[in-house]
């Protein structure tokens, strides 16, 4: 199944994040929406892709969910509010997540053996240093942004 | 990425030798391994692996996954116990990951027990039945062997056909362990195609001074409740009226507010349980001698002219009863009972001046008092004048229903012995758990046939020929009825919160199978769902009472609803439906004694203050806890990994009672009593009154291995069952094991 | 081929001779290593310790050890920096004993921890006020110390000096060796002493906890000189069994009188300071915390009897011992003396570690008891396995008695 | 979170133990929100995970004179020279400095147990196991809270998980501080006789804070000058006396 976030986000549809990437009433995050999301536009084919007809044979009409690889997927033991984030410290999804929002195609999803996490938690290089600001999602990551702006944290703050 | 052109110019270095002889001296080798190895610690790699494998020990497979999902939240009801108590369950994914109780719940007042908050467990508990099965022989050590509904069903046909045709060689018995369910009216519809078929009730399933009273009054009518929000004091002869009596939320609240309402808790039991340890007074009794006690508080009572004139008119046996307590004069009943004589007139006093009530407590393994007893503790109210009136004791209407129930229910007690050939158990549980001898003296000298519904792999499943395996709680939809000793009539569902497996039967599928083989018309043709729908249906036709919200925000009276489709979903939302009908009059004519004869009590024949020779045997449970099986395995925090509750099979002994039998703490020790013996470990034990061996009934860790053969009776096999069905004490010896 | 690698005019057993002493030390090795696995891959409810005997054998013994090893860093400061040569004759040994003892409870602690592979995490995030940091930081450095100082040893062996770049090496290294005793003596005093600052912190372990001076509990200080004064007596110890075991004289007999002398002064002034601190722990530190001393000394196992035993039996007798020249002069008394001084070190982190964790401290609390499983006891034997197989080892294929050519046999 | 950042709060518990009847609730509820698993079969009272445990204690006397009360006893989030945050060698305990809470970082924790040797309260639980749900029952967790592995160190962090959901539910709403009712621990909730009573200490107004200095309040081992959070109530002298007892004494 590919997915074509620049197709939705272009100009002629001008989508933003959060018109599929969802809150809930008691503010978690719902994440990668649910087949019932891309149902509500792709009830029937609106356009003429190969891919979104595969959408509509395969997964619309029967009700079944897309298997969606999490590209960004913390352990259970990590806690990120996106509330926090995102509506209270009004932080970009772009400088966490990358312009993925205006790919035409997802990349391929590489875990890591050992540790079971997805490759762009530890980021592209296996030295540790990103290639772009926004590459990585390690602790590191987080506790660097939260000392420019100057938080003082506890470990429970973000660990569960 | 040193390293990578280090390591290569090396090996570049050995090829172009290649070409040469072969001769690289063992120095080379060990510069080339030397020198690699120092490379590599100037690339990422060892880092990233110290780090990825840090990383796996933190996530690693031996933790489970965390659930991922939509949150929910899903107002239910309690089934594990008669009490129902009101829940509200936290769902992620649809799995239920909390409960707790539902503030604002009028009669469960937001409280769950231990056992109820960790209810949703229960239906994975690892003694749970997964499959219908048949004993190959009787008792604790015949194998099980996996069966099928139609297999029973069929192998059952001879039989039922040959009881419908008569009943010369033992009849057909259904024993209810929660009566007052549709079911219950299915249960008994069923039994009464056959002839002389018996509906009986479970020990414990009623509140046993209600029913005494229930004789006393000698009306079958109509539903007794006490009206504690009224009564100013409580006489309890045991009841665990804070650990697990009737709905929990109503006691323990009511005795938490005693600044406010003034509520006075007497707690009369042989050892300082929670209830004693919360009680304004504890009057520390010698087990055995509560009849001389109530006795006494009867005759000061009498002798001070304490009670309502016109009992001596209404009660046809006041005189007889008069002559009676006339013998038991505190100062000589002091001497029986340990209590002083000054107590005892304080009690008399206490309970003629205040609105009471005085009621006995049905120990959850330790069974009823004997019948005797519990006449005279029920006949207390009769004297006080308690029937019928506020702070009493109330007589109020039932749930409405169709009535037009075929065959009556008897106790289990009342069922003549060796009489049922083929037993039905149902798989609901009481809380309360009770001897299998029992049981066993109720079926035909061949032994019987016993089917038995039930979650679990439990003690009692050693007496079934046949187990067939019932929803557990919160699989299926349940209902919770008029909790015992509840003011009014309620009703409100139990909703599912977890998938029924496909392998458990429906009690109600079961009647319809067995009917079915009996070649009756489809008794059980309706499901549970269909009957309690039936039941709404009554409800709403009554136009009685009121529905409230889960919460308790708002509240609708039936006869306001347009439709019973409304009352329907109000109740399938978790909302409860509680009765405003007014209290029946009560049959003035009430006997102090009912069938009891005078010469049934004889203070002499109270047991003397004994701590040497043979000692009293008491069991004792905790309700819902009385089996391995019927807690859920995080329980273990209570049981096994603390000791804030003893496990079953120890035995709790006063330390002079200890030494006067030459033990000490935690010896193994050896009781015996006429049924047999068995070893347990002993706790020295302050709280117990000298002279009594304090029995645990309950879970045992050890027990939870055993998936394939029931656990032991342990303690409950040694009890004596007399005729009246009780079994309270027992005369053991014990020794050094 | 065995013959080849024994140091030349020195006669050492037949190999089959050495082979029959070796092996069954092998098999227990053995064993343990399988009780190590055990608790590896199982997790440590292979042991006997629980929520509230926390620590247990190991951490006992690896206090014990790493005290009596001390007889590494103590000689190693005496010879290169008092520069008193006559130690010469046993700082090889020293340094073997040093090394078996310190890799040995590393080994051990490595299987105490419950979550190994995260071990590294203390050198990433460390807590600085946390005396384990202190002894996991000095412990590894001096044990890379031990390693080096090891190596000389290693390259005088007879065939590997034919290889004439490492006969250089270690003559450089010999060079800069007094460099490292330096470093050696250095780590030593804050492991041995945040040893002693690892129970002597608890607050909220009244039994143990000591008043800070500077910036160290008492104990800290205290564990320094006690570990400074038994190691001579070990290592004296050791080599007085070596030369029994070997039937070989090893040392001229003064060098062992000195190493008692110098273990009797620690002694004395150990047990001084000790009585002092025990002293004001009993009138001002533990009534300060709510527990009067003498509730320590209640039960039964645990009376007064072991702060006597500690300190006058174990303590005060050997010192008078080691120190009157005439009774030094036995051998029999200096040998006895230098045992009754590890007894009391022994002694001292047995009641340190077990006793301090079978007190209770909440008022409704009982005494604790605790037995090891045989997992824990075959561990504990396994380090000693080890010690004793490395020791022969270097025994047999090393020059750890130098002075053992010149003293006529 | 920034809520939390500015506001200096200092959580806390007033048990009353003439209320508590020993049910036993509490620890249950407590062990199913944090994801305790059920003891494994060898477990004892020794070795079992029980972040919350209740005592029963006895005054000692024979019978009928005897009496009993029920302690329940949990972190007593130490306010000073915390002792388990000290030893730790590696940052795995800490105070959270905006909330008074002591915080314990499994995925940090290395094992070596000397956190535990150094709480007076033994307050502290080791995993002798790895976790054991029987089957079927990992789908109940509690998302909230991650499940500890074999070989670390845990304990109670006033359901730690409950105070994330109440700031997200904040942070959501757009609001800086979190609604004193969206944050109650387990054990508190679900108290049958409402013996505890929890909230922030700092705020005098609030009950928890007047509670803690009302008549027959006591804290355990105060002497250890560590500022135990958890503060109990008697009305009963033995009770209180026995608290002020050193042990064996």
């Amino acid at each position: 199944m590919q997915f074509n976030h620049a197709v939705h986000t272009g100009e002629q549809n001008g989508m933003t994040c959060d018109m599929c990437h969802e809150f809930t009433e008691n503010g978690s995050f719902k994440g990668i929406p649910t087949i019932a999301k891309c149902t509500e536009c792709h009830s029937a084919a609106i356009g003429s892709t190969e891919s979104e007809k595969v959408l509509v044979e395969q997964f619309v009409t029967p009700h079944k969910e897309i298997p969606w690889k999490v590209y960004s997927r913390q352990p259970d033991n990590a806690y990120f509010p996106h509330a926090a984030h995102v509506k209270r410290a009004e932080i970009k999804c772009e400088e966490c997540h990358g312009p993925h929002g205006s790919s035409n195609t997802l990349p391929v999803y590489q875990v890591n053996r050992i540790s079971g996490y997805s490759r762009d938690i530890w980021g592209r290089n296996i030295s540790g240093l990103p290639s772009h600001p926004w590459e990585g999602m390690k602790m590191d990551r987080c506790v660097r942004c939260h000392a420019e702006r100057h938080r003082d944290d506890s470990c429970l703050d973000c660990h569960k | 990425m040193q390293n990578a052109t280090e390591t290569t110019a090396v090996l570049i270095a050995i090829s172009e030798r290649e070409k040469r002889p072969m001769n690289i001296t063992r120095r080379e080798l060990l510069t080339f391994a030397g020198g690699s190895i120092l490379g590599a610690l100037f690339t990422p790699i060892p880092w990233k692996l110290l780090d990825d494998s840090a990383i796996w020990t933190q996530n690693w497979s031996l933790i489970p996954r965390l659930p991922r999902g939509p949150e929910t939240f899903t107002f239910t009801g309690c089934t594990l116990c008669p009490g129902g108590c009101a829940v509200k369950a936290r769902r992620v994914n649809g799995h239920p990951v909390s409960l707790v109780g539902v503030a604002g719940h009028s009669l469960s007042n937001g409280i769950l027990c231990p056992m109820g908050i960790a209810g949703h467990h229960l239906a994975y508990h690892p003694l749970r039945l997964r499959r219908p099965f048949a004993f190959t022989g009787k008792g604790a050590d015949s194998p099980l062997v996996p069966s099928t509904l139609d297999e029973i069903a069929s192998n059952l046909a001879p039989m039922l056909k040959d009881i419908r045709s008569s009943s010369s060689k033992g009849t057909i018995a259904v024993l209810d362990q929660r009566p007052g369910r549709v079911l219950s009216d299915l249960y008994r519809k069923f039994v009464s195609n056959f002839p002389g078929g018996i509906y009986a009730v479970a020990p414990g399933s009623e509140d046993p001074t209600l029913t005494t009273l229930r004789a006393l009054c000698n009306t079958t009518e109509g539903t007794l409740g006490y009206d504690l929000e009224n009564t100013r004091v409580i006489l309890s002869f045991g009841a665990p009226l804070v650990d697990g009596w009737s709905t929990p939320g109503r006691t323990v609240k009511l005795l938490q507010n005693r600044n406010q309402n003034g509520l006075k808790l007497i707690q009369v039991e042989g050892v300082q349980s929670r209830t004693a340890l919360q009680a304004d007074t504890w009057l520390p009794i010698m087990p055995g001698t509560e009849a001389a006690l109530a006795l006494a508080i009867g005759g000061v009572i009498v002798r001070q002219n304490l009670f309502p004139a016109k009992i001596e008119k209404t009660s046809p046996d006041f005189h007889t009863y008069k002559t009676l307590v006339s013998k038991f004069e505190p100062e000589d009943v002091a001497a029986v009972c340990g209590i002083p004589s000054s107590v005892i007139s304080e009690t008399a006093h206490a309970l003629a001046s205040n609105p009471s009530v005085v009621m006995s407590g049905y120990d959850p393994a330790g069974g009823p008092l004997d019948s005797a007893t519990e006449t005279v503790i029920a006949g207390l109210n009769v004297l006080l004048g308690n029937i019928g009136r506020t702070g009493g004791i109330s007589l109020h209407p039932p749930i409405p229903s169709p009535g037009a129930t075929t065959s009556p229910a008897v106790g289990l007690a009342q069922v003549p012995d060796h009489s049922v050939r083929l037993l039905l158990i149902d798989g609901a549980e009481s809380g309360h758990t009770y001897p299998l001898s029992l049981l066993k003296r109720k079926l035909t000298a061949d032994g019987g046939t016993v089917v038995m519904l039930s979650p679990y792999l439990s003690s009692r499943s050693a007496l079934a020929d046949y187990l067939v395996p019932s929803p557990a709680a919160f699989e299926s939809l349940e209902e919770i009825s008029t909790p015992p000793g509840a003011r009014r009539s309620s009703f409100a569902l139990s909703l599912p919160l977890l998938k029924q497996p496909d392998t458990t039967v429906d009690p109600a599928t079961l009647l319809a199978k067995l009917a079915g083989a009996s070649g009756l018309p489809s008794v059980g043709a309706e499901t549970v769902e269909s009957c309690l729908r039936q039941r709404a249906h009554d409800i709403w036709l009554s136009k009685r009472g009121t529905l409230a919200t889960p919460t308790g925000s708002s509240q609708t009276p039936v006869m306001a609803m347009a439709s019973e489709e409304e009352l329907w979903k109000g109740l399938s939302e978790g909302g409860w439906w509680v009765d405003n009908m007014q209290d029946k009059q009560v049959n003035p004519r009430l006997t102090l004694l009912g069938l009891m004869t005078p010469d049934r009590y004889d203070k002499a024949s109270a047991p003397a203050l004994d701590t040497t020779g043979t000692l009293k045997l008491i069991p004792f449970g905790w309700r819902n806890a009385t089996m391995t099986a019927s807690v859920a395995p995080v329980l273990s925090k209570l049981f096994q990994e603390s000791h804030l509750r003893s496990l079953g099979g120890r035995v709790h002994i006063n330390p002079s009672t200890l030494a006067a039998n030459a033990l000490s703490d935690g010896a193994y020790v050896k009781i015996s009593t006429h049924s047999g013996n068995m070893t347990a470990q002993a706790v020295a034990d302050p709280s117990v009154i000298p002279g009594v061996i304090h029995a645990i009934v309950g879970p045992s860790p050890n027990n939870t291995a055993s998936k394939d053969r029931p656990e032991a009776e342990g303690i409950l096999g040694l009890c004596a069952v007399r005729d009246d069905g009780s079994w309270r004490i027992t005369e053991a010896t014990i020794a050094k094991a | 081929m065995d013959r080849q690698f024994i140091p030349r005019s020195l006669q050492r057993s037949s190999f089959t001779r050495f082979a029959a002493w070796i092996l069954p030390w092998i098999l227990l090795l053995g064993l343990g290593l399988y009780a190590m696995y055990l608790c590896l891959a199982e997790g440590l409810n292979q042991t006997n310790m629980d929520n509230r005997f926390a620590f247990g054998l190991w951490i006992y013994l690896d206090l014990t050890v790493i005290a009596l090893g001390a007889g590494a860093f103590f000689t190693g400061f005496l010879l290169y920096i008092l520069r008193r040569e006559e130690l010469k004759a046993v700082i090889n040994s020293a340094v073997v004993l040093g090394l078996i003892c310190y890799s040995g409870a590393v080994a051990v602690l490595m299987v105490d921890v419950g979550q190994p592979l995260r071990a590294w995490f203390t050198f990433w995030h460390p807590n600085t006020h946390s005396m384990l940091t202190e002894v996991t930081f000095c412990l590894t450095c001096y044990l890379t110390v031990l390693a080096i100082e090891y190596v000389p040893v290693v390259l005088k062996n007879r065939k590997l000096r034919q290889i004439p770049r490492f006969l250089v090496f270690e003559f450089e290294l010999h060079k800069v060796m007094p460099v490292f005793a330096g470093i050696g003596t250095f780590l030593s005093f804050f492991h041995q002493g945040s040893l002693g600052g690892l129970y002597g912190v608890l607050v909220g372990r009244p039994f143990a906890f000591r008043e800070v001076l500077g910036i160290w509990p008492s104990t800290f200080y205290l564990f320094i000189l006690s570990a400074a004064a038994v190691g001579p007596s070990f290592v004296l110890l050791t080599t007085w069994l070596v030369q029994k075991l070997s039937g070989k004289q090893l040392v001229k007999p003064e060098v062992l009188r000195f190493l008692g002398k110098v273990s009797g002064w620690m002694l004395i002034v150990y047990v001084l300071l000790k009585t002092v601190d025990t002293l004001y722990w009993i009138n001002h530190t533990a009534p300060a915390e709510g527990a009067p001393a003498y509730t320590f000394y209640t039960s039964p196992g645990f009376g007064t009897w072991i702060l006597f035993a500690e300190i006058i039996l174990l303590g005060l007798l050997p010192a008078i011992m080691l120190l009157s020249k005439r009774l030094r002069e036995r051998p029999a008394v200096l040998v006895s003396a230098a045992f009754l001084a590890c007894c009391g070190i022994v002694m001292n982190r047995f009641v340190m570690t077990i006793q301090t964790l079978a007190l209770p401290t909440l008022p409704f609390d009982q005494m604790m008891s605790y037995v090891p499983s045989w997992q824990e006891i075959a561990t504990f034997l396994a380090i000693v396995a080890y010690g004793v197989v490395l020791y022969s080892l270097s025994f047999r294929y090393m020059t750890l008695f130098p002075q053992e050519r010149d003293i006529r046999q | 979170m920034e809520q939390t950042a500015q506001s200096k709060s200092r959580y806390g518990m007033v048990i009353d133990l003439d209320r508590c009847t020993g049910c036993g609730v509490c620890m249950v509820a407590c062990a199913v929100e944090n994801n305790v698993a059920p003891a494994e079969q060898k477990a004892t009272e020794r070795t079992g995970v029980t972040w919350l445990r209740v005592y029963p204690v006895s005054n000692g006397e024979g019978f009928p004179a005897n009496d009993s009360v029920f302690i329940p006893m949990t972190c007593q989030q130490c306010g000073n020279h915390t002792p388990c945050v000290s030893v730790c060698p590696q940052n795995a305990v800490e105070v959270d400095p905006s909330t008074g809470i002591v915080g314990q970082i499994p995925q940090r924790c290395l094992g070596c147990r000397y956190c535990m040797t150094a709480c007076p309260y033994h307050a502290r639980y080791f995993d002798w196991w790895d976790p054991q749900w029987p089957e079927g029952t990992e789908a109940l967790l509690n998302p909230d809270v991650a499940p500890r592995m074999r070989g670390v160190a845990e304990k109670c962090n006033f359901c730690h998980g409950r105070l994330h959901a109440a700031r997200t539910k904040a942070a959501a709403a757009g609001r800086k501080e979190i609604a004193a009712g969206d944050y109650v621990p387990a054990c508190v909730e679900s108290c049958p006789s409402r013996a505890i009573v929890f909230g922030d200490l700092a705020d005098e107004t609030n009950e928890v804070s007047r509670l803690s200095r009302s008549i027959n309040t006591f804290q355990f081992l105060p002497k250890l000058g560590t500022a135990p959070k958890i503060f109990y109530h008697s009305a009963k002298e033995w009770v209180r006396k026995m608290a002020d007892r050193a042990p064996l004494a």
